[in-house]
């Protein structure tokens, strides 16, 4: 039998304004195995753990209950606390009297009662507990960052900084992601490339990072510390270690009529190309839905004018294992499709642009040159018209649009017009918004300067309709302070389009089993405290994949998703969950159904010998458990019909005095 | 309505001693501080935990003790691992005496007394030492041959060697199995031991301890020109009424809580091989 | 007066990865749900041994809900795919003897649904309350 | 003697069961059971129940006591009851002996209190067999069919129901529906006896004899090879142990409900594996052990211990009932020997 | 189709046993009556032609016994599947219960077999004998003389529904095999699910109130082998030796099935053997109709080393609200 102690945590009025938190403790005292409880303002205070300290070695006592919030939020914590005053830290049970009961019960008596039987039924499982030792594995000392944008550069310039090995795996064929394809950045307008192109470099020289462009991770397996990874490198016949990237190739070949991703399809590259000057690495690819000579054996152009020999035309995709102690996930995002928004006339007309387009055109590398030219004639553009929030806070229209504000858009649309106004001072230029939300250092100072010292007329309202009209474009909307509709002719109509997570981060999540939101955002262990940690142990996130944000943010959350990296990576030997199962090996049959839905494969037979009636002996062949793989689901223990296999810390036995606590 | 032998009585346990490693003593009184029931050395009662479940054990105290009764515990089961992690003042459900005690009035009465026993073995033996030592003037000459693996797995080892020790006519003779530090007595197994201490025959002699120990102290009695009409001992078989009625603890006819669970060697003998 | 209305009980099972959070979500945003619903936190909703929804029953529960990750979504990546194959037959058994399908329900709730947590349990308190006590699948030993 | 019209047993029954609650064999599905009698309620004609009557005084499952537990205090809650007058209409010969077999367990010393209230409250209305099966060889101890034992005796012809009060309790009981039965000769009844005595020479089990086995016998069988084939193939199920009307081994388990805890004792099986099995090994290890122990139980320990009486009534029912056709008539031939085929 | 009498089979034994192929034969062994079989091991082939009996009484499932005869001794055992064991047989091997080659099957057809249980609801109790060489049978009564009745009539319940003529698995064969037939075993299920939910419930009640809980049905089961059942296990929490009241016979039952549940190749042995005449295949075949409906037909022991549905599953899977909701429409 247990010596338990129950502690009651106030949490300030949190807990205590709606649980009567000194009744809780009184009512728990005589529930089996407790002799001791108490209650206190802040369990998870450092005079709040002492006490808990004080009572393990006062009443010698074998198991803690504490009431108090999630254990989510501080079930660690506690473990700790008993860990230190020499309790086995799996002796410690959490009562969620906060989150499941305060905060959402007005009644004290009610939430009082509830918080009794929460209590109850923590207690009725520490009774089960047992102490549980974790097991160890080690660590591989590489991490894999997945995707090579501003996020995913940062962090593994980060991390291979301290010392480590880090693979990049780009699914494009050069590294540098969306800010490669930014003019300016606000809110101090530096160039974008002069900014990224020197930390792209570095990442290339660097003697601990290998990037693996144009590839893209095929399956994961293993658990944190050791993942093995499978990566597919994309044939782009041409060799890599070959290619100078002198850009012969991309100059001669004579298929000119490929639509420029890189220019968001503004303008042509060549079959064989290199994404844009400063690409890293700087090697050719060849795009084989145009290449003549991949689709029908005709041309050989490009072969036969590289002086380096590196065109391979019967390159194919080529698999890399490796092994890695921690994964970042840094998958970006990308505008949504604007194929839902006919009112704004998208596909309707080349002059309705969304806003990357138009940082394209801004660009001098881009289509234009530079030059704010429209894409249907050429012609400089007078009237332009930004509208905000396309697509983004649309609670009614989650069909086609997202529900989250994008949060970028007002920043960059503000940094738009300004470049605009400031380069063409005759072009008018007019913003709609819903709200311009400025919440940034200098962000809005910056946007007072694009309205006030630059022109910009800010109207808030939502357009209702673009319409082409002859050259013109007819923009029907409300001004809300005016309280009048407007109609605009403009020249150019350029979309804040919503961003929303890279498609494949989806199937990413599912190789990693990592969590998704309903976006597919990548869900943070915990919003505050473990904000670029994925639930899943050894996977990391960095970046908008994890939810939209702008480049400093970006870059801040990639530098901490290293730091977490490299305290992994720094340890010899992680101590596993060891909330295992475990098989009993006397009641066993050896019937494999648990190894058919083990997702890790941590089980498997051997044939051992047991001791038969009367001195006989049987040869039985009975399931193990790999204590290192076992992720602790406990899938198994359903699957088995016998009851043989068991979940420890989340025993049959203490599930059902859960139920049985609960039930009474 | 009759009174009921499955309704057990209410006890408290008052004092728990921690005699080996595994094994403990509790004192059991009723909550009025008084001895729960009378009887004789040998006897068992029904110990319970309600909701953990009931099981037999020997009273080990001497039915002379007019106060309390105690019973010496070996930690293996489940209602035993709930009662060792047991506190004074536990509350637990007693019913007995059940079975037969060992013929101490009659066919003791007056004879030389061998006592042998081996590890807990010596839990049930341990009644009818003392009430034999209770009754001094009753009994002859009283040898005790006790064993156990180590020194610290000897079962009331304080009051063997400041009370059994010291009575006149009671002859102790401890071993243990292998060499122990501190330890200065007898090293070896208790059959070997009985027959190196080489009894005259004139005597009953009981034996108590785990079936390979009983098997081979019987060899040794017999070798020494023993009859198995002169030795007892007490078995123990899975129980769950303790008055014959439920089914399982029997011995060919015999059931181990009514007409046991003291039998002697040349009884057993006509009974099937299945204990 | 207040009437000594029917209030059911309700064992929830939560995965630990999703749900749960859901519900510790639901309750950072004060989204009430009645305190008839209690959770027991388990690893992934596949821990979910049809007997413990039994025992709940026999215990006295009303209604017995498991709350797991989205399908696709399971952190341990395959969990909740065999607990809706196990779940979809043992409800269709308990169906097929005559015990109201109503008292069980699996329902997937992400970490960040906590509006649909409590919108779940209302609706399923709600459901339970109609149907009132649990005579089908009850241990009258259990219900004094 | 008295008899009573079949077309009046409706009313025969209406007034017993004013009085106390009154069980009679009901067709159902999956055979015979003893039902409580209701207007409308008809009698069975099936030789016998699926189960043997012993339910009425040994249940398969009933509570003993009950506890309470707070911290380190119990409280013994003693929760029996005085129980009801019932009688129990229609047992056949081989249940009735049974009675005299669990009697000599349960109120021997110290009486079980449970079995015995029971037993003082019951009232047993015997029938005797008019069509014995071909499982039945209760002549093999000494029952007869044709005569059965009871507070009270009844005989079924084609027309009426004749009854014969052997007790008191049984007296008692025909005075109360005096008013609708008759006093009448013997002689349709030595009729039936004759014929039913006929019957019961020609059965194809009439050759089992006993003669073998009884007290004494522990040596001569317990270590016979033939308990190994008979033993091999048994599926440890306590099919024939409950349907059994002299089994009375049981089990004391504990239920904690919401409040405390039950005690409660519910039948067991020495077929089962778990039935002898300690925290240190069992003593009937393998299925072989349980097997014979069931056997010699019925056929010489039980005579060791009772006079010689049998536990076994030749109903019949683990014959009809065992999955492997396994039972004690094979058991006897084999160990009995040949001369017993 | 050949007539498998016993005078075929023990002509194949012998054969097996003089040539060595086998060292023993799991068989049937006479009764007292005509019905009353026993499953036996003979070594030798005389006492085989003394007590070895086939006939259409002999409908035991042969399959589980083999995880307890494969671990006695060396060399092979004989024994002899209808097609339907021949699916236990299989399931038994993917679950790992018996060495394959430890066993010599010989498949023998078969075209169902007698439920002496509707013999004696035609005729009553006292069936002296049985004469079922043809497909009418003669039964000897002891009040009512010789008596004919058809074999179509009494045949069990679970023949009526056959599900397959194919033996799944042997080493030989006698006779033609047949062919997996299309049966009506799912009616009584339908019939069921067209109830309403209360009229399901008193149905259930009526039959399982009767259950004893003798165990027969668990311990004949060719699915049900564990080692230690969770219903016999102390510390899996649902032990119980008898149930208390109704919901322990439904916990049992519903347990029970649902551990079977994809594994139960249907042979209607758990019917066949309870004393209370539960009509218990009608759980395991909701389940294996289920199955069939919502994963797509399966069939337990078809292949050796299949995957159960319970252990799989696919993402587009119905809904556990779908799957309840399936009925009403």
């Amino acid at each position: 039998m247990q010596r338990i102690g129950v502690f009651v945590c106030w949490c300030g009025s949190n807990i205590a304004g709606t649980v009567d938190v000194v009744k809780v403790a009184e009512a728990l005292k005589s529930e089996p195995g407790v002799v001791h409880s108490a209650n206190y303002q802040y369990m998870c205070s450092q005079a709040g753990q002492q006490l808990i300290k004080d009572a393990i070695k006062e009443h010698n006592l074998t198991g803690i209950v504490v009431c108090s919030c999630s254990p989510r939020m501080h079930e660690a914590t506690f473990r700790k606390t008993a860990a230190a005053a020499g309790l086995n830290p799996y002796m410690v049970e959490i009562a969620n009297i906060r989150e499941q009961c305060s905060w959402i019960h007005k009644d004290m008596q009610e939430g009082t009662e509830k918080a009794i039987v929460l209590g109850r039924t923590a207690i009725a499982k520490v009774n089960l507990n047992a102490p549980l030792k974790p097991g160890e594995s080690p660590v591989t000392k590489r991490a894999l960052v997945i995707g090579g944008g501003i996020a995913g550069i940062q962090t593994a310039l980060d991390i291979a900084d301290a010392g480590f090995e880090v693979d990049i795996v780009e699914k494009k064929p050069t590294i540098g992601g969306k800010m490669a394809q930014l003019d300016k950045t606000f809110p101090t307008l530096d160039c974008a490339a002069c900014i990224l192109t020197p930390k792209m470099v570095d990442v290339a020289q660097h003697e601990k990072i290998r990037i693996f462009s144009y590839s893209e991770v095929e399956e994961v397996k293993g658990f944190v510390g050791n993942f093995d990874v499978k990566i597919r490198k994309k044939a782009r016949y041409v060799k890599e270690d070959v290619c100078t990237g002198c850009g012969l190739c991309t100059e001669k070949c004579p298929m000119k009529k490929v639509p420029n991703d890189f220019n968001l399809g503004m303008d042509n590259k060549r079959a064989i190309y290199i994404p844009f000057a400063q690409a890293v690495p700087k090697i050719a690819t060849i795009d084989a839905d145009y290449c003549n000579m991949l689709k029908n054996g005709k041309c050989g152009v490009c072969a036969k004018v590289c002086t380096a020999k590196a065109i391979d035309y019967t390159q194919k995709d080529e698999f890399v294992e490796e092994k890695y102690g921690a994964i970042v996930a840094a998958t970006g995002f990308n505008p949504i499709s604007m194929d839902k928004f006919d009112e704004f006339a998208y596909s309707q007309s080349k002059d309705v642009i969304t806003s990357l387009e138009f940082e394209r055109l801004m660009n001098a590398a881009g289509p234009t040159a530079g030059k704010l030219l429209r894409p249907s004639d050429g012609v400089h553009p007078h009237k332009i018209v930004f509208v905000q929030c396309v697509g983004s806070r649309c609670a009614s229209c989650a069909e086609k649009g997202k529900e989250y504000c994008s949060k970028i858009c007002c920043m960059y649309t503000a940094k738009h017009a300004m470049l605009t106004r400031d380069k063409y001072p005759d072009t008018d230029v007019t913003v709609f918004y819903i709200d311009v939300r400025t919440p940034g250092k200098q962000f809005d100072e910056f946007y007072r300067r694009a309205a006030e010292e630059y022109g910009v007329h800010y109207i808030k309202g939502m357009v209702g309709k673009v319409s082409p009209e002859g050259n013109k474009l007819i923009v029907q909307g409300s001004d809300l302070i005016a309280n009048k509709q407007l109609k605009i002719e403009a020249d150019l109509v350029v979309l804040a389009a919503a961003i929303e997570p890279d498609k494949s981060a989806r199937p990413l999540a599912t190789m990693l089993t990592a969590s998704m939101d309903t976006n597919d955002f990548f869900t943070e262990a915990h919003p505050k405290l473990r904000p670029v940690e994925s639930p899943t142990a050894g996977i990391f996130l960095s970046g908008a994949c994890q939810g939209p944000k702008d480049i400093p943010e970006t870059v801040s959350q990639a530098g901490a998703a290293a730091a977490k990296v490299i305290g992994l990576l720094a340890k010899d030997k992680l101590t596993g969950n060891p909330c295992v199962a475990q098989s009993d090996e006397l009641m066993c049959n050896g019937c494999s159904s648990c190894e058919k839905v083990c997702p890790y494969g941590a089980i498997t037979y051997a044939d051992k010998e047991f001791r038969g009636p009367n001195r006989t002996t049987l040869i039985r062949r009975v399931a193990q458990v790999n204590e290192a793989i076992c992720q602790g689901c406990g899938c198994c223990t359903v699957a088995c019909p016998s009851g043989a296999m068991d979940l420890k810390g989340f025993a049959n036995k203490q599930i059902m005095a859960e139920v049985d606590a609960i039930c009474k | 309505m009759i009174n009921e032998t499955l309704i057990p009585k209410l006890g408290v346990i008052t004092e728990i001693r921690q005699d080996t490693p595994d094994i403990k003593t509790f004192r059991v009184v009723s909550p009025e501080g008084k001895k729960l029931f009378e009887h004789r050395p040998g006897q068992c009662a029904m110990l319970s935990i309600p909701g953990i479940g009931e099981a037999m054990f020997s009273i080990t105290s001497s039915p002379t003790n007019t106060e309390y009764m105690e019973f010496s515990i070996k930690k293996c089961g489940c209602v035993t691992t709930w009662l060792h992690a047991a506190e004074p003042g536990q509350n637990v459900t007693v019913r007995g005496p059940y079975g037969n005690p060992f013929p101490v009035d009659d066919v003791f009465a007056g004879k030389d007394l061998l006592f042998v026993a081996g590890g807990v073995g010596l839990a049930p033996l341990r009644s009818v030492i003392n009430y034999c030592r209770h009754y001094r003037d009753r009994y002859g000459k009283i040898d005790i041959v006790y064993g156990s693996r180590s020194k610290d797995d000897l079962l009331d080892y304080q009051e063997i060697i400041n009370e059994w020790a010291t009575d006149s006519g009671v002859n102790v003779h401890l071993t243990i199995d292998r060499e122990q530090e501190g330890w200065d007595g007898h090293v070896g197994f208790v059959p070997n031991y009985v027959k190196e201490l080489g009894f005259d025959t004139n005597k009953i002699a009981v034996l108590c301890g785990p079936p390979i120990m009983i098997k081979f102290t019987l060899e040794g009695l017999r070798s020494l020109g023993f009859e198995k009409t002169q030795v007892y001992t007490t078995l123990e078989l899975r129980m769950k009424c303790g008055v014959g009625k439920c089914g399982r603890c029997n011995v060919g006819s015999k059931y181990v809580c009514k007409d046991g669970p003291v039998f002697r060697f040349d009884e057993l003998d006509e009974l099937p091989n299945e204990y | 007066m207040q009437v000594n209305e029917y209030k059911p009980k309700i064992v929830a099972f939560c995965c630990n990865w999703c749900s749960y959070a859901g519900a510790d979500l639901a309750g950072s945003n004060r989204l009430a749900y009645p305190a008839e619903v209690k959770v027991i936190r388990v690893p992934c909703s596949c821990r979910v041994n049809p007997m413990f929804i039994l025992r709940a029953f026999q215990r006295g529960a009303d209604g017995v809900i498991l709350c797991g990750c989205h399908p696709g979504d399971c952190h341990y990546t395959s969990g909740n795919y065999y607990t809706r194959r196990r779940m979809a037959l043992l409800f269709s058994m308990l169906d097929y003897l005559g015990i109201e399908k109503e008292r069980t329900r699996v329902e997937w709730v992400s970490a960040a649904e906590g509006a649909k947590f409590a919108a779940t349990m209302n609706d399923f308190v709600k459901t339970v309350t109609a149907l009132g006590e649990n005579k089908r699948l009850e241990d009258l030993r259990c219900k004094k | 003697m008295r008899k009573i019209s079949l077309s009046n047993l409706d009313k025969a029954f209406a007034l017993i069961a004013e009085n106390a609650k009154l069980y009679i064999p009901v067709d159902g599905k999956g055979g015979a059971s003893f039902k409580l009698w209701q207007e409308g309620v008809k009698m069975s004609d099936a030789l016998n129940t699926v189960r043997s009557a012993k339910d009425f005084f040994f249940p398969q499952m009933e509570t003993l006591m009950e506890f309470k537990t707070e911290g380190k205090n119990i409280e013994i809650i003693d929760n029996r009851q005085e129980k009801e007058d019932f009688v129990v209409f229609g047992v056949r010969a081989c249940d009735v002996k049974s009675f005299e077999i669990l009697d000599r367990v349960f109120l021997s010393e110290p009486v079980d209190s449970y079995y015995a209230s029971r037993r003082e409250k019951g009232v047993i209305v015997s029938l005797a067999c008019g069509r014995p099966s071909e499982t039945c060889f209760c002549k093999t101890f000494g029952i007869d069919a044709a005569n059965p034992a009871g507070d009270i005796t009844a005989w079924k012809t084609e027309t009426d129901l004749y009854l014969l009060a052997n007790t008191e309790k049984g007296e008692k009981l025909l005075s109360a529906i005096s008013s609708i039965t008759e006093d009448c000769d013997g002689k349709a009844v030595e009729e039936q006896k004759k014929q039913i005595s006929a019957i019961m020479e020609k059965l194809p089990l009439s050759n089992v004899t006993t003669e073998k086995f009884g007290a004494g016998k522990t040596k001569e069988y317990f270590d016979s090879p033939a308990w190994d084939e008979l033993s091999s193939h048994c599926l440890g199920c306590g099919t024939c142990t409950f349907v059994c009307p002299t089994c009375q081994c049981y089990d004391i388990k504990d239920f904690k409900t919401n409040e405390g805890v039950q005690r409660f004792r519910c039948w067991d099986s020495c077929m089962y594996s778990d039935f002898t099995l300690m925290a240190h090994g069992n003593s009937r290890a393998s299925q072989k052990e349980r097997f014979r122990q069931r056997f010699m139980h019925k056929l010489v320990y039980y005579p060791d211990n009772n006079d010689g009486m049998f536990s076994c009534v030749g109903c019949g029912r683990c014959l009809t009932k065992c999955p492997i056709s396994m039972n004690i008539v094979k058991v006897m031939k084999t160990l009995g020997g040949k001369e017993n085929d | 189709m050949q007539k498998i009498t016993r005078e075929v089979l023990i002509a194949k034994a012998e054969e097996l046993l003089s040539n060595g192929t086998v060292s023993k034969v799991l068989g049937l062994k006479k009764g007292e009556f005509s019905y009353d079989q026993t499953p036996a091991v003979f070594t030798d082939i005389e006492s085989m032609k003394k007590d070895f009996v086939f006939d259409d009484f002999s409908g035991a499932n042969f399959s589980k016994y083999l995880i307890k005869e494969t671990k006695k001794g060396e060399g092979k055992t004989l024994v002899f599947l209808k097609p339907c064991d021949t699916y236990s047989f299989n399931q038994l091997l993917t679950e790992h219960r018996f060495d394959r080659e430890k066993v010599y099957v010989v498949g023998i057809a078969c075209d169902g077999m007698v439920d002496i249980k509707k013999i004696k609801n035609a005729f009553g109790d006292g069936i002296v004998s049985v004469d079922a060489t043809t497909d009418t049978l003669k039964v000897e009564t002891l009040y009512d003389g010789v008596k004919e009745i058809a074999k179509a009539e009494v045949l069990a319940e679970r023949c009526r529904n056959c599900k397959s003529k194919k033996h799944v698995a042997y080493d030989e064969l006698i006779g033609e095999d047949g062919e997996v037939i299309s049966s009506n075993r799912f009616d009584q299920v339908d019939e069921l699910e067209k109830m309403t939910a209360d009229e399901r419930f008193a149905f259930w009640q009526n039959e399982l109130s009767r259950c004893i809980r003798c165990n027969a049905c668990r311990d004949v089961c060719p699915a049900c082998t564990c080692e230690k059942c969770v219903f016999d296990n102390p510390n899996s929490g649902v032990q119980n030796k008898a149930a208390a009241n109704s919901f322990e016979e439904q916990m049992f039952h519903i347990i029970r099935a649902f551990h079977v549940a994809g594994r139960c190749t249907d042979c209607g042995e758990c019917s066949r053997v309870c004393p209370q005449q539960i009509p218990l295949h009608l759980l395991n075949r909701k389940f294996i109709k289920d199955i069939n409906g919502f994963y797509g037909d399966y069939q337990a022991g078809e292949e050796v080393g299949n995957r159960a549905p319970l252990v799989n599953y696919t993402k587009e899977d119905l809904e556990p609200s779908e799957a309840v909701n399936k009925g009403d429409k």
